[in-house]
């Protein structure tokens, strides 16, 4: 009984949150070297050796830190992408948390995200990172509507907001197809909220690292590994409320979530560095004015194409 | 729940932590400490929801809290001196007659709960939390939905009207221009103006 | 967990809600207190819907509204902060009162 | 030993290098960006190496100084055509002076610094807090009354002023900037205010180190050139400025694509240049470097626009190009291109159509061997050059950027060129340019 | 059962990532004072960077609490949406409208402009 309900959905989403991470960074280097030329120790020990080398690396402390909320911050981005990994599901009946309300739960840890994210800026206790955070906040309170309303309209067909709901009332057809506004928006919410290519407001280089600009050694892994982790669980969720997450035919269940995971990441993955980076005030801009009326085109969109 | 030693366990734990961060907001120097300390307190308070099987009510306690804490965090900042606690302060008055308030109601309400008779009706077995808020929520004439759309667009333009700086600072004439013709374009019909504040500094659109 | 301890722990927050916002000078800690009240309440109204009132939805209902009500009274009183701030650069209480006089 | 693994495994990881540029760096920054074994960081807390590429005048080794001990242990340095600083033990310090060495002795340094076997860089500046302080409060704080004291060593944000836009005056960060700042030209240095994240004041305490162009400008100044090496030259000027501006935008690949079109531009096929370049132009439009990133302000004053010169004054609109009076440009039809706005957006326009134009004309002057007719004046990537060399122009900057957003003050700053013209022309050491390589 | 998993998995997460913070560290001696002066390109700032920072969206923040309020309706509503079918509809259309009208008003005030 422990076992089955605690032990083995412990397993895998912690095996998914060590795992996922490292198969996002080979990505990262796949479409780095299809970009350019890249040396180094191989597509598949680069992450490891960054990491050592993060380890070995002395942690820096700056003059007056918020030294608890300094620390705390990376390692809360952690948990949070652990619990959004938590939420996703595998198969019919490996959910680790498969409560009524988990998407809504996915939307919380969003806007958490944004908390964490301007802690980590704002401990510091320095100049640079003090602007990435409040610019990352910008983005921050900008996406999270859009995020929302998307998820509201694959809430719609599934009558429910359990994530489990929503992908059996994909039985038929995907969110994807269903609802073809959905998956480009929340999409554009995954690098929103990882800070990613375009919207890589935070760690920004015009910051010279941004929120990151003072951190280095172990907390920087932590930090870079949790960015990563939410991504992965951004992915699995994309998964389930727009992909069908388990169905699909010939094989089983938790295979094909990962494997319509890995193509999320591996798009995400190549459509980050893709795009320069968007000034904050354009951001804020597009995200009210263009992408949020388009979230509302796709919640009407979706709500007259569940009741037809 | 199955689990009524792990949810008690869980409810002392959560309590204990909801108070002990909920009294930490007024004790510490750092206006961001003390808003995600009370954030953490509604967390808290949420998760309790959660096992009172309040399912959305829980969640949506996270993420409404989440993002209010995050906008009071800004304003905190904005708005106070030595925001950050680096030099310690007391900004308190009426301390002795707040304390005794603040113990005076805790025991008042208090003793309600201890003294008063409440019918044990727990919740049905097949009660569906998110469903029944909706029809709730709908009901019979939509009147709770009017209500709050209303009061959403008055807080809406209440909001801006306030807090926008509606023309009064040379740039502000911005916040009463028409806006352009096309998105981010030039204001319609408008002459460029200089500001008078801001010399020859540029807006970017 | 029985009502009784959720309504004592509601007491409690409610009890150092009420410090807060009658101990603190400034406008926005004020409203910290506030919250912490309304934190309390909240709870309350879910414990007695859970656990007294059978899963009537007015219980949930009162306290989706006490939310909003919540969501209401920060950002109009941030925006009342700005509008003040603006006027007389000042963010205490106090001034508040004596921009009323 | 559990760390000699993990040390090991970590030496196989490209090289984070932070380099602090001084006089005539830059070029060790472009090998560094072309080199995959390398990773150059913008911030010394990320880096294992710092290295100082160029020499560092007496004033600012003392920002020097203060670069090397943010660098958390540990890590050591390595100077390429730079005089180490004497405290510098001899174990913690590698020159390299020849620029093909440069990221094979890098790569060499990181390794040793895991395997220990070179000295680990030490702490060069006495460990005290900016100000003398003794924490008087509960945590340990140090200040008086609210604002008071300096609280930690450094005193409360400054009390509030008038605020460029909004008229909510709130605390003021003053800092200064540079000069290693990495993404300021080299040597540049200023006292930036800031309120929120708006530019409120701009002071500038120290103006970029003087820019060397290619050996062909100052030959022109003499004796009439190939108008195909100079139009080549040019187009390689203005494309190691746009790597600047792409690694600001975010966009490493187009940025390391620049520099490789840079450095296929002395001696490459003049046809195939144009041609790579056209696509490169449009690639960088459909990722958004304009539309996403260029903010459209920074506009020049028109007096300002003159005042500078170049092609930032023909992005305001100005048409004053010196090749418009020459006669061996005369002869290619070389027409003279503006735009009107004259802001950060326009300026790339303008000099993303000037490098097309330049691979143009050095296409058509090759083919019939064209030559500059006048020696008076030369217009130089900078400016025009007549009697005097383009004069430092940074002070710009304290009217041009107050009242911008960090970030679109950055992209304003590297859409403009600012400093002077060095007296000398840069060393051009492998390559000689050829003509007709094609 | 569900909660008790949610509620193990963060506290693991949390732990490792304090834990891998604190681990390689721990014998570490504290930097130096200029290390630990914030890097600003061998520069200096005059204060700390801890002040009444001037956050240039206010008012967006602001418009985001009543949004935010809003979608807490909403998602009650999501659940039963087929169920009430016309009524629901309605109902979206009228928030939808009302939203709209927010963001154009907010718009034309110039709330998303950097202030």
């Amino acid at each position: 009984m422990i076992l089955d309900q605690l032990v083995w959905p412990l397993t895998w989403v912690l095996a998914a949150l060590v795992l996922g991470p490292y198969l996002l960074a080979v990505l990262d280097g796949l479409v780095a070297r299809s970009l350019g030329p890249t040396r180094g120790p191989g597509i598949w020990l680069a992450p490891l050796s960054r990491g050592a080398w993060w380890l070995i690396q002395h942690t820096n402390v700056t003059e007056a830190p918020d030294g608890r909320a300094w620390r705390l911050a990376p390692a809360l981005y952690l948990a949070l992408a652990a619990g959004g990994l938590a939420l996703v599901p595998w198969s019919r009946t490996w959910v680790a948390t498969d409560i009524a309300t988990s998407l809504v739960l996915w939307g919380s840890i969003e806007a958490l995200a944004t908390v964490v994210i301007f802690l980590q800026g704002w401990s510091a206790n320095t100049h640079l990172t003090l602007v990435g955070a409040y610019r990352y906040v910008a983005l921050g309170l900008s996406y999270i509507l859009i995020s929302m309303f998307v998820l509201i309209g694959v809430a719609l067909p599934a009558e429910s907001l359990a994530l489990t709901q929503v992908i059996t009332s994909q039985q038929e057809l995907w969110n994807v197809l269903r609802q073809p506004l959905g998956l480009p928006l929340f999409l554009i919410v995954g690098l929103a909220i990882t800070f990613r290519g375009p919207f890589n407001l935070a760690d920004s280089t015009d910051l010279a690292g941004g929120t990151s600009a003072d951190v280095s050694g172990a907390q920087r892994l932590v930090w870079e590994f949790a960015r990563s982790a939410m991504l992965v669980a951004f992915s699995g969720i994309a998964t389930t409320a727009f992909l069908g997450g388990w169905l699909g035919p010939w094989l089983p269940g938790p295979l094909w979530v990962a494997f319509k995971m890995l193509a999320v990441l591996a798009l995400l993955a190549w459509l980050g560095p893709a795009f320069a980076r968007i000034t904050p005030e354009r951001c804020v801009s597009l995200m009210w004015v263009v992408l949020l009326p388009l979230a509302f085109v796709d919640l009407i969109w979706a709500g007259v194409e569940a009741l037809l | 729940m199955n689990f009524p030693l792990a949810v008690d366990i869980a409810f002392i734990l959560l309590a204990l932590f909801a108070v002990y961060t909920g009294w930490r907001v007024f004790r510490t120097d750092s206006m961001v400490r003390a808003s995600f300390f009370l954030l953490l307190s509604f967390i808290a308070v949420g998760a309790i929801m959660l096992l009172l099987s309040a399912m959305y009510l829980g969640v949506a306690m996270f993420f409404m809290m989440g993002v209010e804490m995050m906008v009071m965090a800004l304003f905190m900042v904005m708005f106070m001196m030595n925001p950050a606690g680096l030099n310690p302060m007391m900004m308190v008055h009426q301390h002795r007659l707040a304390i005794g308030a603040g113990i005076a109601s805790f025991v008042i309400v208090a003793a309600m709960a201890l003294l008063a008779r409440f019918p044990h009706r727990p919740l049905p077995a097949d009660l569906q939390a998110v469903p029944s808020l909706g029809n709730e929520l709908l009901g019979e004439s939509m009147l709770i939905f009017e209500s709050v759309g209303v009061v959403l667009l008055a807080t809406m333009i209440g909001v801006v009207v306030l807090s926008s700086q509606r023309g009064r600072y040379g740039n502000a004439g911005e916040g009463s221009m028409p806006p352009g013709l096309e998105p981010g374009g030039e204001p319609a019909g408008m002459p460029a103006k200089d500001d008078e504040e801001g010399g020859g500094h540029h807006h970017c659109h | 967990m029985t009502l009784t301890t959720v309504l004592l722990l509601a007491a409690a927050l409610i009890g150092i809600g009420i410090y807060g916002a009658l101990s603190q000078q400034s406008f926005v800690m004020l409203m910290m207190g506030l919250e912490l009240i309304l934190n309390g309440v909240m709870l309350a109204a879910v414990g007695f819907w859970a656990m007294s009132g059978a899963g009537a939805p007015e219980g949930q209902l009162l306290t989706i509204v006490v939310m909003a009500v919540m969501a209401i009274e920060m950002a109009m009183g941030f925006a009342l902060v700005v509008a003040v701030y603006r006027g007389k650069q000042a963010d205490v209480t106090e001034a508040i009162a004596d921009l009323r006089h | 030993m559990a760390v000699s693994w993990l040390a090991r495994l970590a030496a196989r990881a490209p090289v984070p290098v932070f380099p602090a540029l001084g006089m005539r760096g830059e070029e060790a920054l472009y090998r560094l960006a072309l080199s995959p074994d390398i990773k150059r960081v913008d911030s010394p807390r990320h880096a294992s190496l710092l290295l100082v590429a160029g020499g560092v005048p007496p004033s600012m080794q003392q920002a020097l100084r203060r670069v090397h001990d943010q660098l958390p242990a540990p890590f050591t340095t390595l100077w390429y055509r730079s005089a180490p600083l004497v405290e510098l033990p001899q174990a913690a310090v590698t020159t390299v002076d020849s620029l093909d060495a440069l990221p094979g002795a890098l790569v060499e340094s990181h390794g040793r610094l895991l395997r220990n076997t070179v000295g680990r860089s030490p702490r060069l500046l006495p460990d005290a807090p900016p100000h003398p302080w003794q924490g008087l409060g509960d945590d340990g704080h140090g200040g008086e009354g609210m604002m008071g004291g300096v609280p930690y060593g450094r005193p409360m944000a400054m009390p509030p002023t008038a605020d460029l836009r909004d008229g909510l005056a709130l605390d003021i960060l003053t800092f200064r900037l540079g000069p290693f700042f990495p993404l300021w030209p080299p040597g540049f240095e200023a006292e930036v205010t800031l309120q929120g994240d708006i530019i409120q004041q701009f002071s500038v305490r120290s103006s970029p180190f003087p820019r060397a162009l290619a050996p062909v400008f100052h030959e022109a100044r003499e004796r009439p050139v190939a108008i195909a090496v100079l139009e080549r030259a040019r187009a390689r000027h203005h494309l190691q400025a746009l790597f600047h501006a792409l690694h600001l935008a975010g966009l490493e690949d187009l940025a390391r694509h620049a520099l490789r079109l840079a450095d296929t531009c002395p001696s490459g096929d003049i046809v195939l240049l144009a041609k790579w370049f056209t696509a490169f132009e449009r690639r960088l439009r459909r990722r958004g470097f304009f539309v996403l990133h260029l903010p459209k302000c920074g506009a020049l004053r028109k007096k300002q626009a003159e005042s500078q010169g170049g092609f930032a004054a023909r992005a305001a609109g100005i048409e004053r190009d010196v090749r418009a009076e020459d006669d061996g440009y005369r002869r290619l039809a070389f027409s003279m291109m503006t735009q009107q706005a004259g802001d950060t957006r326009a300026r790339w326009r303008q000099r993303l159509a000037e490098i097309a134009q330049s691979f143009d004309l050095a296409a058509r002057a090759q083919r019939d061997d064209m030559h500059t007719a006048q020696t008076d004046a030369v217009e130089t990537p900078r400016g025009a050059w007549h009697d005097t060399r383009p004069k430092d122009t940074s002070h710009l900057l304290e009217d041009l950027l107050p009242g911008l957003e960090w970030g679109e003050a950055l992209a304003t700053l590297a859409s403009l060129e600012l400093a002077a013209l060095s007296p000398w022309p840069r060393e051009e050491p492998a390559e000689t340019p050829e003509e007709g390589a094609a | 059962m569900e909660l008790l998993v949610l509620f193990v998995i963060l506290i693991l997460s949390l732990a490792a990532g304090l834990l891998l913070q604190w681990w390689p560290g721990r014998h570490h001696p504290m930097p130096t004072y200029p290390q630990r002066a914030p890097f600003l390109g061998g520069g200096l700032p005059d204060t700390h960077a801890w002040s009444r920072f001037h956050v240039r969206y206010y008012p967006m923040a602001l418009l985001l609490i009543a949004f935010e309020m809003e979608m807490m309706f909403m998602y009650p509503w999501a659940v039963v949406y087929v169920a009430q079918g016309m009524k629901a509809v309605m109902e979206m259309g009228m928030f939808l409208a009302i939203l709209s009208v927010g963001i154009l008003y907010g718009w034309r005030e110039g709330v998303f402009r950097w202030q």
